[in-house]
C-alpha cells in the first residue's frame, strides 16, 4: 500500500515536473509581452517595461529563469502576479477553494445522476425509456457546456427567477445570517453552474453506467441473485450496480480534467470566482508566473483524480484490494 | 471615523450593487491599473477639488472643493492649495499638505510607476507652505494648470504609506484594505466576486445618502445585463451591447441613463514602412488613404452594430469632450469618388479579379482587432465587406490584447482597429496625432507641422472660447489628411434600477457624484436596509 | 455413493396414483430471437422429479440441459421466451402461471439452482456470508443477525473449514472446490424441495470433483430434497443418479432408470454416446464416433432430429419425427427403432464396442 | 539417431507476477519445478494433473515459448535453449503445439486456408499453386473440406476448428506435437473423433506426441506411458498398464478413485482427498503432497524431506517416501 | 464470411447506429455539397442593417445574423472546418496513438514501460489549459496546426487502448501458435494489425465528436479558426451576444454541432459493438 502511494507520488511529481516545464515554456516563448499590469490604463513606454521586465527577472535568459523558477517552486515559492500584484499563492489559494467546491459538487451530482439514469435505462434496456433516456444523456454529453450554462441561466435564473444568475454569495445580504444561512446562500448560487457542469458529465458517466450495468446484467452471478429469489430492484441495484461500481469510479475519477475544462467555460458565464477564471484571464494577461502554477494545480488535480479512482475502485472491488 | 452619528432613516440608506467585467488589482489610485481598481479606490481616496459636469477643463470656474478649500494663482506658474480643515483620513488624523506633498512624490516616483506619472510633466515640484497649504510649481505658464494639479492626483495618507518601500506599494497589504478620506470606507474585498465599501459618517463633506456600495464581478456581459433584469444588481456603467441594451430596456425595474461617451475608436493607418522605414506603399500616400476612409461606410456600421447606440465621430474627439462639436466632420462616404481616386492613383483591377492591383502588387493590407473587442471585430467585418467593393482586399487578423499593444507601440502593422478613453482634456490629441508623439502614442507615425502648431496654439489659448476654433480646425486638418477612420463612438447608456433618485452621471468617471444618490424610503428592499455604518 | 439401490422410479403419468410429482415438465418450449431466426433451444420437453429422486439430465453441449433449468425458475427472460402451452408443475402448482412475486418466493425457496461456474455465479464484490444471509432474507422476515448466523451454519455443514473467517471473504480469496461449496450451501439454506445443479462439478478437478459429489449425496440424505442433476458425463450419472433423462435437440431421446439405460441403451445417440467415451476401466483400441455435429438450433432437421448423425436412419427417420415409445416398463426412447427393432443394424460397418 | 527425440532435463520455469493492489508485491510461481523426461520418436508421454500443476507451462517451456528458468530441453540433440533466433526458428518446423481451447487458438480475423499456409510460408516448405494444393491437402488429411479454405473460423464448431489446429501443426510436417488438453474443450462424440484422428496421423506419419489432459481415461486411451504432476513436479511416471492397474503414489491412487466410471454396476471405494491443492507460490515444505496425503504411514519424513522420483518397478518410477 | 462482413451485418441491423451513420454521412455530405446546397455566399453582407437579424423565414430558411450573413449558408461552409479538424485530428490522433500502443504492446517490458509512464504523464497534463495558451499566446495559429496540436495532445487515451489490447491478443493462443510456427516479430504483429485496426476505428469515431466540441469550445473562447471564416464555434460565439435577441444565430450551429457529435457518438457505439471481437465468435 505504501509502496503503491509512493510509486503514484513519484508518478505524480513527475507529471507536475512535466507541466511545470511544458507551461513555462510555453508562456515564455510565446510571442508577446507580459502585461505587467492591466493595460487598460496603461500606456507605459519601454523604460518603463524595462524597469518592470527586470523587476520579475524577465530580462534574463530563459533556462536562467527557468532554474530559478525551480528554485523557488522547491521552496514553495510560486512567484507574484504580474497584474494583481500579490503573490501567486493568494491569488490561486482563494479562488482554488471555490473551483474545488464548484467541481467536487459537480463531480458527486453527475456521478449519482449518471448512474441513475444509466441504472434505470438498464433496467428497462430495449423499452422507450431506455431509448429517450439514451437519446437524452448522449445529447447532454455533446452539448457544449458553455451553450447549456447560457440556457440554464435564462431560464432558471431570469425567466424563472427561481435561482441567483451569478456569483457564489449575495455580497448585499445582512452579515448576520449566521453560517447556515451563508451555506445555504452559497448552495443557492452553486446550483447553476454545478448543475451545467454535472448535466454535461452525468451524460458520459449515465453511457458508461449503462454499458457496465448491461455487462453485469448478463453475468452468472446476476443469475445466480435472480435465482435466489431476490427482487428486480435488489438484482440491479445490490448485484449489478455493486459490480459496475468500480469502472463507473475509474471514470468518474478520469473526469475531472473534463471539469477543470468546463469550469473555465462554465466559470466565466457565472461569474463564479474559481481558478479556471483567474487562468482564463492570466493567460490572456500573459501572467506568467500565474498561469504555470495554475497549469501546475491543474495537473496535480487531474493526479489526484485518478489516484482517487484508484483508491475507490479498490474499496468497490475487493479483487483489487492488497490481502487480494 | 465611523460615528454612530447615523443619519435619521428616510434620508440615508440604500445599496448599490454595481456589476462590472473585471476583478480590480489594487485600491490604490497612483498603482492600480484596472478600471474596477480605479472606479473604488476614487471612492475612498478625494482629489483637491473636482470638474463639474460640464467637464470644462480650461477655466477654473469649473471645479468645486473637496479636499482644498480655495485655491489660487500665486503667479503663472505657481498655483496655491489651502486644505479643508475639517479633513480627516478615516483612521481619525487629519489630512495635511504633508500628505499633498507625500502624494506628488509617490505618483512621480518611477519606482512607483504610476500610469499617470506622463499626466504630471507639466509640474516641476509640491512644496508645503503650512500644514493646511500646499504650493504646485509649474513649468510653464498654461490654462489647465489647475486640470492636471487635480485631476490626476488623488491624495494618499503619508503616515500610513511612508514605511512602505515605492517600489512595493502596489503589493502592500495597504492597497487590499485601503484607508482614505472620501465620502466611503473600504470594507470587504473577495477576489473576483465582490468588493464592498461602506458610507463614511465621518466625511467631512456630509455623510454618503447611500449605505454601501457593492461591486460584483460578473465577466460574462449577457450574465451581468441577467443580473440587472433579476435585480441581482441595480448598475453597470455601460451596456456595450445594443441587443443587451433593448434587453434591459424591457426590465421595467431598469432605467437607462444616456451620457456622452469618452470613447473613440477607429481605423489606425500606418504611414510608415515596415519596421518604420520610409513610407508605407499603401498608405504612404495621402490621396489613398482618403480614398479608403470614403469608401467605408460609416454611418451603416454604427447602425448595424450599435444601432441608435452609436454615433460616428466627427474625428479624432470623443463625444464627452467640449471640442467634439456639431458641425464639423470627417471625409463623405462616397465609393465612386474612392474608385476614382485609387483608379488616378494606379490602382487597377486588371485581372478582373475584383480587386485592385498596382504593378502587380495587389491593394491588401491587414487589420489588427484585439480578440478582447466584439464591436471593433464586428465593425472590422462590416468594413471589409465594404471595402471590397471598392476593390481593396483588407484581412482581419485578430490578435490577443497584449500582442495588439505591442505591435501597436512597435509600429508594426499595417492599420489597427484602435479604442481610446479620452481625458476631458483635449489636450492629448497632442499625443496621439503630433509628430513629438511619435515614437511613444502616436503609432502611425502621422506627422503634419500645421497641425501641430495649431494644437499648440490651441493648448496655449487662455479660454475655451479662444481655444475652440482652433482645436476645430487642428480637428479638420486631421480628418482631411485620414491618417485614420474614426468609426464610432458609443452613445453611453448606463443601467440603473429606478429606485435610485438624483443620479446624475460623469461621463469621464460615472460614479463621480455617487455621495449625492439615493433611495426613497418608500422604495427600499431589504438590501437597502442592511445598514452600511457598522 | 448413493448405494441404496432404490427401485427405480417409473415416469408414471399422474393422476395413476393420489400422489402428485414433485415437478412436472409437460411440452417445455424455450426460443431466443437469433440473428439466423429463432433458436429453438428447448423444443417439447417432458420430465418429471418425484420428491427425493435423483435424476440425471446428459446431453452434449447446447441441447438445451442449462435452458430447460433455467426455464423451470422462468428465468431464461429477457431474451428468451417460454412458449404457450409449456407447463411447469411445482407440486401440482402451475409456476408459468404465478404472478412475478409468487414466483419470487419460490426460486431459492422451494426450486434452488447451483451452476457450473462457482467464480462467475457468485457475485465478486460482495462477502459470501452476506450473499448466503441474502437469500434467507429474500425468503423469511429474519434478523439480520439471524441470516448471518444461518448463512455460518449452512457453510458448516457444507464442510467449509472456520465457517464464521470465511463468511466474511470474498469469492475471490477461495478455492474452486470451496467456491462450489459456497454455492451449494446458499442453494440450500432455505431447504429447498429441489435442488437443479447445472453442471456442478465440470470446473472442477477430479479429486474436487468427487469431494463435492460426496457432499450433495451427504446433504441430499440429511435433507431429503430431489435432485436435478445435469451433466454431460455419463460416468457422474451412473454413479449419482437412480434415473437418466438423455437430451439430443432441445427434447427428451431416452429416459430410463439408470441401470437399465446404461446396461441397454434403446436410443442410438445414447448407444453412440456411451461408445464414444474413453474409459478408464476397459481399455480401447479405437474410440466409436458420432458422425457429423449437433445442428443449430435454429434449424432442426425435419423427422428424427439425430437422423442426419445415425448410423441406423431409413426412410421413416427423415419423415417422421418419433414420440417417447415406451422400450420396456419405465424405458422409454424417442426412436422408430422401439418399434421396428430388426432395423438395428448398420449399413457400413457392425456396431462398435458394445456396452 | 541415437537417444531420445525429445531429453528434457531438471525444467523449472518460474514467473515472477505482480501481486497486491496495484502490483506493489512480487511473488514468484514455481510452475514447473524440475522436471525430467525423455519421449521417443513415435512415442506418446502422457502427462495428467490437477488444474494450475504446471502442464501447460511445461509443454509451452518445451516449444520455448516460455523462457525456461533452470534446466534443459534436448531436442533431437541439440539445446533448445542454446540456439539463436534463426536456428530457433528451423527447429520451429520440427515441433508443433495444440492448444486447449479451439475458439482462442485461431486468429478470428484470418481464414483457415491462410492460418494453415502461414507455416509454408514462413518455412518456405511451397509457394503459390503449390501453396495452395498443399492446403487442401492438409484440411483434407484431417477431415474437413477445401471449401474450408476462404472460411473463418468462427463459421466453425469446436471439433472443426480444432482439425484445423491439427492441419496447421502439420503443415510445417513436424516430428513433434505437444497436445494440450486437445479434446478438454469439445463434446464427447467431437472429441472421439479429433482423439482418432490424432492416432491415425501418429500411425501414418510416425509422429511423437506430448499429450496433456487432466482425463486420466483420455490420456489412457493415448498414451503408452504416463507422467502423473502434481505443483511442478512429476510424482509418478511410468508405463500407462502399471499406473493405472497399481498405482503407487497416493495422489495418483486418489485421482484414479476420483475418476466416474460409466457403468452403474461398478462401485469403488473412493479416495476423498482433504483440502485444495496448496498455491504453487507457496509450496508446502517437503512431499507437495503431503498436506493432502491420506497414506496411513505419512510421517515427519514427509513434511521435511522432498521426495525424488524413485525407481519401483521397470521403468515406473514414483516421488513417494513410502510407496512401494 | 469475414469478421468485417461480419460487422458489417451486424452494424446494419443496429438502428441507433445506421441512424448515427446516416445522420454522419449526410452532414459530411452537405459539407462537401455546401457550394451547391447554400442559398447565398456564407459571407456575403447584402445589407448590414436592414436585413440584420432576420428571423427564420421564407427568404434565408435558418434567418440571418448581425452582419445581413445567411445563417444556413454559414452552418453549412461552417461545418466543413468543424467536419475537417474533426475527422483530421481523429484520424491523426489514432494513428500515433495506434502506433505507439502498437510498439508498447509489442516491445520488451523496460521500452512498455517507458512509453506507458510517458503516456501517463501526458494523460495528466491540463490539455485545455495548454491549448487555450498555445492559441491565446501565439498569432493566427494555421489550421493545421490547430489540428496537428489537438490531435498532439489526444492520443495518449488510443494508445493505452491500444496497448491494452495488444498485450492480451499477445497473450492468446493464436499468437503463441504463430510463434511456434516460427513467425517472428514482424508475423506477430502481421496477426495483431486487424485486430487493432477494429480498435482503432471505433476510437477515431468517438473522437470525432469530442475534438468538433473542442474546437467549437476553443473557438467560443475566441481562439482557433478566425473569422470572418465560419465554425461552428465562432457562429456560437458571434451568436450568443445575441442569444437573447436572435436566439437562431446561435441555435443553428449549436444544433449542428450536437447531431453531428450525437451522430458520430451513435455512429461509433454501433461500431464498438459490430467490431467487438468477443462478438466476433
Ligand atoms: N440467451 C440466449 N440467446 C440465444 N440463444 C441461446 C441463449 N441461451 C441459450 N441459447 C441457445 O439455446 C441452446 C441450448 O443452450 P443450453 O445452454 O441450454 O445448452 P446446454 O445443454 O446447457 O449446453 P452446455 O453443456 O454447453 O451448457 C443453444 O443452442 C444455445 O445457442
Ligand atoms: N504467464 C504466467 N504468469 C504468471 N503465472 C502463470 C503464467 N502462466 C501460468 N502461470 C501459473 O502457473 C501455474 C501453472 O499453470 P499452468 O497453466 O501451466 O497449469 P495447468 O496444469 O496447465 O492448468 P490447467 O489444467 O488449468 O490448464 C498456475 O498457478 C498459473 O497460475
Ligand atoms: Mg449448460
Ligand atoms: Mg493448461
Amino acid at each position: 500500500m505504501l509502496g503503491f502511494l509512493a510509486r503514484r507520488l513519484a508518478l505524480a511529481a513527475l507529471t507536475v515536473l512535466a507541466v511545470v516545464t511544458i507551461t513555462f515554456a510555453l508562456v515564455h516563448l510565446a510571442p508577446g509581452e507580459p502585461m505587467l499590469g492591466n493595460a487598460e490604463r496603461m500606456r507605459a513606454d519601454s523604460a518603463t517595461i524595462a524597469r518592470q521586465r527586470a523587476r520579475f527577472g524577465l530580462d534574463r535568459p530563459i533556462a536562467t529563469q527557468f532554474a530559478f523558477y525551480l528554485a523557488n517552486l522547491a521552496r514553495g515559492e510560486l512567484g507574484e502576479s504580474f497584474v494583481r500584484h500579490r503573490p501567486v499563492a493568494l491569488v490561486l489559494g482563494e479562488a482554488l477553494p471555490n473551483t474545488l467546491l464548484l467541481g467536487a459538487v459537480a463531480l458527486a451530482a453527475s456521478f449519482l445522476l449518471g448512474v441513475a439514469i444509466g441504472s434505470v435505462q438498464a433496467a428497462r434496456r430495449g423499452t422507450w425509456v431506455d431509448g429517450v433516456l439514451s437519446i437524452g444523456s448522449l445529447a447532454c454529453y455533446s452539448t457544449p457546456s458553455f451553450w447549456l450554462g447560457l440556457v440554464l441561466l435564462l431560464v432558471f435564473g431570469q425567466q424563472l427567477g427561481w435561482l441567483p444568475v451569478a456569483g457564489m454569495t449575495d455580497p448585499a445580504a445582512p452579515e448576520h445570517v449566521g453560517p447556515l444561512g451563508r451555506a445555504l446562500d452559497v448552495l443557492r448560487h452553486l446550483l447553476l453552474p454545478a448543475a451545467t457542469l454535472a448535466l454535461v458529465n452525468a451524460g458520459a458517466i449515465a453511457r458508461f453506467e449503462r454499458g457496465a450495468l448491461v455487462d453485469a446484467l448478463g453475468a452468472e452471478f446476476v443469475r445466480t441473485a435472480r435465482a435466489k429469489g431476490l427482487s428486480p430492484a435488489a438484482v440491479l441495484v445490490k448485484h449489478a450496480g455493486r459490480s459496475a461500481l468500480a469502472p463507473v469510479l475509474t471514470l468518474a475519477g478520469l473526469s475531472v480534467p473534463a471539469l477543470l475544462t468546463g469550469s473555465v467555460l462554465v466559470e466565466s458565464v457565472f461569474g463564479w470566482p474559481g481558478m479556471g477564471r483567474v487562468t482564463y484571464e492570466a493567460i490572456f494577461a500573459r501572467d506568467y508566473n500565474v498561469v504555470t502554477a495554475a497549469a501546475m494545480i491543474a495537473g496535480i488535480l487531474v493526479a489526484l483524480g485518478s489516484l482517487l479512482a484508484d483508491l475507490a475502485v479498490a474499496r468497490a472491488d475487493p479483487r483489487q484490494r492488497p490481502d487480494a | 471615523a465611523g460615528g454612530s452619528d447615523s443619519p435619521s432613516a428616510g434620508t440615508a440608506g440604500g445599496t448599490l450593487v454595481i456589476v462590472v467585467p473585471g476583478d480590480g488589482d489594487v485600491l490604490l489610485p497612483p498603482v492600480t491599473t484596472t478600471a474596477t481598481g480605479a472606479l473604488v479606490s476614487d471612492r475612498i481616496f478625494p482629489r483637491l477639488a473636482e470638474l463639474t459636469l460640464a467637464l470644462n477643463t480650461v477655466d477654473d470656474a469649473g471645479y468645486t472643493p473637496v479636499l482644498a478649500r480655495r485655491w489660487e494663482h500665486l503667479d503663472a506658474t505657481t498655483l496655491l492649495f489651502r486644505l479643508d480643515p475639517r479633513a480627516r483620513w478615516q483612521d481619525g488624523r487629519p489630512v495635511t499638505a504633508d500628505d499633498v506633498v507625500f502624494t506628488f512624490e509617490v505618483y512621480r516616483d518611477t519606482l512607483v510607476n504610476s500610469p499617470l506619472r506622463p499626466n504630471l510633466e507639466g509640474i516641476a515640484a509640491v512644496t508645503r507652505e503650512d500644514s493646511l497649504t500646499v504650493a504646485f510649481h509649474f513649468r510653464r505658464a498654461y490654462p489647465e494648470q489647475l486640470y492636471d494639479a487635480t485631476y490626476h492626483l488623488r491624495v494618499l495618507p503619508k503616515h500610513l504609506l511612508d514605511s512602505i518601500p515605492r517600489g512595493r506599494l502596489a503589493s502592500s497589504p495597504f492597497g487590499r484594505h485601503p484607508v482614505g478620506s472620501g465620502p466611503f470606507r473600504f470594507v470587504r474585498w473577495r477576489p473576483n466576486s465582490d468588493i464592498v465599501l461602506a458610507a463614511d459618517s465621518g466625511y467631512f463633506l456630509g455623510r454618503p445618502r447611500l449605505d454601501r456600495l457593492i461591486w460584483r464581478i460578473t465577466p460574462d456581459i449577457a450574465t451581468a445585463v441577467s443580473m440587472l433584469i433579476t435585480g441581482e444588481a441595480d448598475a453597470m456603467e455601460v451596456i456595450p451591447q445594443r441587443e443587451e441594451i433593448e434587453r434591459a430596456l424591457r426590465a421595467p425595474a431598469l432605467r437607462l441613463v444616456p451620457y456622452p461617451s469618452p470613447f473613440l475608436a477607429g481605423i489606425l493607418f500606418n504611414l510608415r514602412g515596415p519596421r518604420g522605414a520610409g513610407a508605407h506603399p499603401v498608405f504612404g500616400d495621402r490621396d489613398t488613404r482618403r480614398a479608403v476612409a470614403m469608401a467605408v461606410d460609416r454611418a451603416t456600421i454604427v447602425s448595424s452594430v450599435f444601432g441608435q447606440y452609436g454615433e460616428v465621430p466627427i474625428g479624432a474627439a470623443s463625444p464627452m469632450q467640449w471640442i467634439a462639436e456639431r458641425g464639423a466632420g470627417q471625409l463623405p462616404y462616397d465609393p465612386v469618388r474612392a474608385a476614382r481616386t485609387l483608379e488616378e492613383r494606379g490602382w487597377r483591377d486588371a485581372d478582373g479579379d475584383g480587386l485592385r492591383e498596382r504593378g502587380g502588387v495587389p491593394l491588401r493590407f491587414t487589420l489588427l482587432v484585439p480578440t478582447t473587442s466584439r464591436p471593433r471585430q464586428r465593425a472590422a467585418v462590416l468594413a471589409q465587406a465594404q471595402l471590397r467593393t471598392v476593390g481593396v482586399d483588407m484581412r482581419i487578423q485578430p490578435v490577443e490584447f497584449t500582442l495588439f499593444e505591442r505591435r501597436s507601440a512597435d509600429g508594426d502593422f499595417d492599420a489597427l482597429f484602435f479604442s481610446r478613453t479620452l481625458d476631458p482634456s483635449p489636450a492629448s490629441l497632442l499625443q496621439f496625432w503630433s509628430s513629438a508623439g511619435i515614437g511613444s502614442n502616436n503609432a502611425g507615425g502621422y506627422g503634419s507641422p500645421g497641425f501641430d502648431s495649431l494644437v499648440l496654439a490651441a493648448i496655449a489659448a487662455p479660454s475655451r472660447a479662444a481655444a475652440s476654433p482652433l482645436w476645430r480646425r487642428a480637428l479638420e486638418r486631421l480628418n482631411d489628411d485620414a491618417p485614420a477612420i474614426f468609426v464610432y463612438s458609443p452613445r453611453n447608456h448606463a443601467a440603473m434600477h429606478r429606485r435610485f433618485e438624483h443620479v446624475t452621471i460623469r461621463p469621464d468617471n460615472w460614479l463621480a457624484t455617487v455621495a449625492e444618490w439615493s433611495v426613497a424610503a418608500g422604495l427600499r428592499l431589504p438590501r437597502d436596509r442592511v445598514g452600511g455604518d457598522r | 455413493m448413493t448405494g441404496s439401490a432404490t427401485p427405480a422410479t417409473p415416469a408414471t403419468p399422474p393422476g395413476r396414483e393420489a400422489r402428485v410429482p414433485l415437478l412436472e415438465l409437460r411440452d417445455l418450449r424455450v426460443t431466443f430471437p437469433v440473428a439466423g431466426g429463432v433458436a429453438r433451444a428447448v423444443d417439447g420437453l417432458d420430465l418429471l422429479v418425484e420428491a427425493g429422486e435423483t435424476v440425471g439430465l446428459v446431453g452434449e453441449s447446447g441441447c438445451g440441459k442449462s435452458v430447460t433449468a433455467l426455464a423451470i425458475l422462468r428465468l431464461v427472460g429477457p431474451d428468451g421466451h417460454i412458449a404457450h402451452g409449456s407447463s411447469v408443475r411445482l407440486e401440482g402448482r402451475d409456476l408459468l402461471a404465478l404472478p412475478g412475486k409468487e414466483m419470487r418466493a419460490v426460486r431459492g425457496n422451494h426450486v434452488a439452482l447451483v451452476f457450473q461456474e462457482p467464480l462467475s455465479a457468485l457475485n465478486p464484490v460482495l462477502r459470501i456470508g452476506a450473499q448466503i444471509a441474502e437469500a434467507v432474507r429474500a425468503h423469511e422476515s429474519v434478523t439480520r443477525a439471524t441470516a448471518r448466523w444461518r448463512a455460518i451454519e449452512m457453510l458448516t455443514m457444507v464442510g467449509l473449514p472456520e465457517a464464521e473467517r470465511r463468511a466474511r471473504q470474498y469469492p475471490h480469496q477461495l478455492s474452486g472446490g470451496m467456491r462450489q461449496r459456497v454455492m451449494i450451501a446458499m442453494a440450500l439454506v432455505c431447504r429447498p424441495k429441489l435442488l437443479i445443479a447445472d453442471e456442478p462439478t465440470t470446473a472442477l478437478d477430479v479429486t474436487i470433483q468427487a469431494e463435492i459429489l460426496e457432499l450433495l449425496a451427504e446433504l441430499q440424505r440429511k435433507l431429503g430434497m430431489a435432485v436435478l442433476l445435469i451433466t454431460h458425463n455419463l460416468g457422474l450419472v451412473a454413479e449419482t443418479t437412480q434415473r437418466v433423462a438423455v437430451m439430443y435437440g432441445g427434447q427428451i431421446v431416452e429416459e430410463a432408470a439408470t441401470e437399465a439405460l446404461f446396461a441397454r441403451a434403446a436410443h442410438p445417440y445414447t448407444e453412440g454416446l456411451l461408445a464414444a467415451v474413453p474409459r478408464l476401466d476397459e481399455p480401447r483400441e479405437r474410440l466409436r464416433v458420432i458422425p457429423g455435429q449437433v445442428p443449430p438450433a435454429t434449424s432442426w432437421p425435419a423427422g428424427c432430429r439425430f437422423h442426419p448423425r445415425c448410423p441406423y436412419a431409413w426412410e421413416r427417420c427423415r419423415t417422421e419425427a418419433p414420440p417417447l415409445l415406451e422400450a420396456a416398463p419405465g424405458h422409454r426412447a424417442r426412436c422408430w427403432l422401439v418399434e421396428e427393432p430388426a432395423r438395428r443394424t448398420r449399413a457400413d460397418a457392425p456396431p462398435g464396442e458394445k456396452p | 539417431m541415437t537417444g531420445p527425440l525429445l531429453d528434457v532435463r531438471e525444467l523449472a520455469t518460474h514467473f515472477t507476477r505482480r501481486a497486491g493492489l496495484f502490483g506493489t508485491r512480487t511473488e514468484t510461481v514455481r510452475a514447473v519445478n524440475g522436471v525430467s523426461f525423455t519421449i521417443g520418436r513415435h512415442d506418446t508421454l502422457g502427462l495428467v494433473g490437477e488444474s494450475g500443476c504446471g502442464k501447460t507451462t511445461l509443454a509451452r517451456t518445451i516449444l520455448r515459448l516460455v523462457e525456461r528458468t533452470a534446466g534443459e530441453v534436448r531436442f533431437d540433440g541439440q539445446d533448445l535453449f542454446a540456439l539463436g533466433p534463426a536456428a530457433l526458428r528451423r527447429m520451429r518446423r520440427r515441433m508443433q503445439i495444440v492448444f486447449q481451447d479451439p475458439y482462442a487458438s485461431l486468429n478470428p480475423r484470418m481464414t483457415i486456408g491462410r492460418a494453415v499456409r502461414e507455416g509454408l510460408e514462413i518455412h518456405e516448405l511451397a509457394r503459390g499453386d503449390a501453396a495452395d494444393r498443399r492446403v487442401v491437402e492438409l484440411l483434407d488429411e484431417v477431415g474437413l473440406g477445401a471449401d474450408a479454405v476462404t472460411r473463418y473460423p468462427h463459421e466453425f464448431s469446436g471439433g472443426q476448428r480444432q482439425r484445423a489446429v491439427v492441419a496447421r501443426a502439420l503443415a510445417v510436417d513436424p516430428d513433434f506435437i505437444a497436445c494440450d488438453e486437445p479434446v478438454s474443450a469439445l463434446d464427447v462424440s467431437v472429441a472421439a473423433q479429433v482423439l482418432n484422428l490424432l492416432a491415425d496421423l501418429q500411425a501414418r506419419r510416425g509422429l511423437s506426441y506430448l499429450f496433456v489432459s487432466h482425463d486420466l481415461a483420455v490420456v489412457r486411451h493415448v498414451a503408452p506411458r504416463v507422467a502423473v504432476m502434481y505443483l511442478g513436479r512429476f510424482v509418478e511416471v511410468g508405463p500407462a498398464a502399471e499406473i493405472y492397474e497399481r498405482p503407487k503414489h497416493p495422489y495418483t491412487q486418489a485421482l484414479l478413485s476420483a475418476v466416474p466410471v460409466p457403468d452403474p454396476k461398478t462401485r469403488r471405494a473412493r479416495i476423498i482427498l482433504a483440502g485444495d491443492p496448496p498455491s504453487p507460490v507457496h509450496p508446502p515444505p517437503g512431499c507437495p503432497f503431503q498436506p493432502r496425503c491420506h497414506h496411513p504411514l505419512k510421517d515427519a519424513t514427509c513434511t521435511a524431506v522432498r521426495p525424488e522420483l524413485r525407481e519401483l518397478a521397470a521403468d515406473h518410477r514414483v516421488a513417494c517416501h513410502k510407496a512401494d | 464470411m469475414s469478421p468485417w462482413r461480419l460487422a458489417w451485418r451486424r452494424l446494419r441491423v443496429n438502428r441507433a447506429a445506421v441512424a448515427g451513420g446516416v445522420l454522419a454521412g449526410l452532414i459530411a455530405l452537405a459539407t462537401i455539397a455546401a457550394p451547391l446546397l447554400a442559398p447565398a455566399d456564407p459571407l456575403a453582407q447584402p445589407d448590414p442593417v436592414g436585413l440584420q437579424n432576420l428571423p427564420p423565414g421564407a427568404g434565408h430558411l435558418l434567418g440571418t445574423d448581425g452582419f445581413s450573413r445567411d445563417v444556413l449558408s454559414r452552418t453549412l461552409y461552417g461545418a466543413r472546418v468543424s467536419l475537417a479538424v474533426g475527422l483530421l485530428a481523429a484520424l491523426l490522433a489514432v494513428l500515433v496513438g495506434g502506433g505507439v500502443g502498437f510498439a508498447a504492446g509489442l516491445s520488451r517490458p523496460a521500452v512498455d514501460r517507458l512509453l506507458m509512464r510517458g503516456v501517463d504523464v501526458a494523460l495528466a497534463l491540463p490539455r485545455v489549459f495548454l491549448l487555450l495558451a498555445v492559441f491565446a499566446l501565439w498569432e493566427g495559429v494555421p489550421l493545421a496546426a490547430v489540428i496537428l496540436l489537438i490531435a498532439g495532445t489526444g492520443w495518449f487515451e488510443s494508445s493505452r487502448l491500444v496497448r491494452a489490447h495488444v498485450r492480451s491478443l499477445r497473450d492468446s493462443d493464436f499468437v503463441a501458435a504463430a510463434r511456434a510456427l516460427g513467425a517472428g516479430r514482424a508475423g506477430v504483429a502481421r496477426h495483431l494489425l486487424p485486430h487493432v485496426g477494429a480498435t482503432l476505428i471505433v476510437c477515431a469515431t468517438l473522437d470525432i465528436g469530442n475534438i468538433i466540441l473542442l474546437e467549437a469550445g476553443l473557438s467560443y473562447l475566441g481562439l482557433g479558426v478566425q473569422p470572418p471564416t465560419p465554425t461552428w464555434g465562432n457562429m456560437i460565439l458571434e451568436g450568443k451576444d445575441l442569444l437573447f435577441a436572435a436566439p437562431w444565430i446561435a441555435l443553428a450551429p449549436g444544433l449542428a454541432l450536437l447531431f453531428t457529435v450525437v451522430a458520430f457518438n451513435l455512429l461509433g457505439d454501433g461500431l464498438r459493438d459490430a467490431l467487438d471481437p468477443r462478438r466476433a465468435r
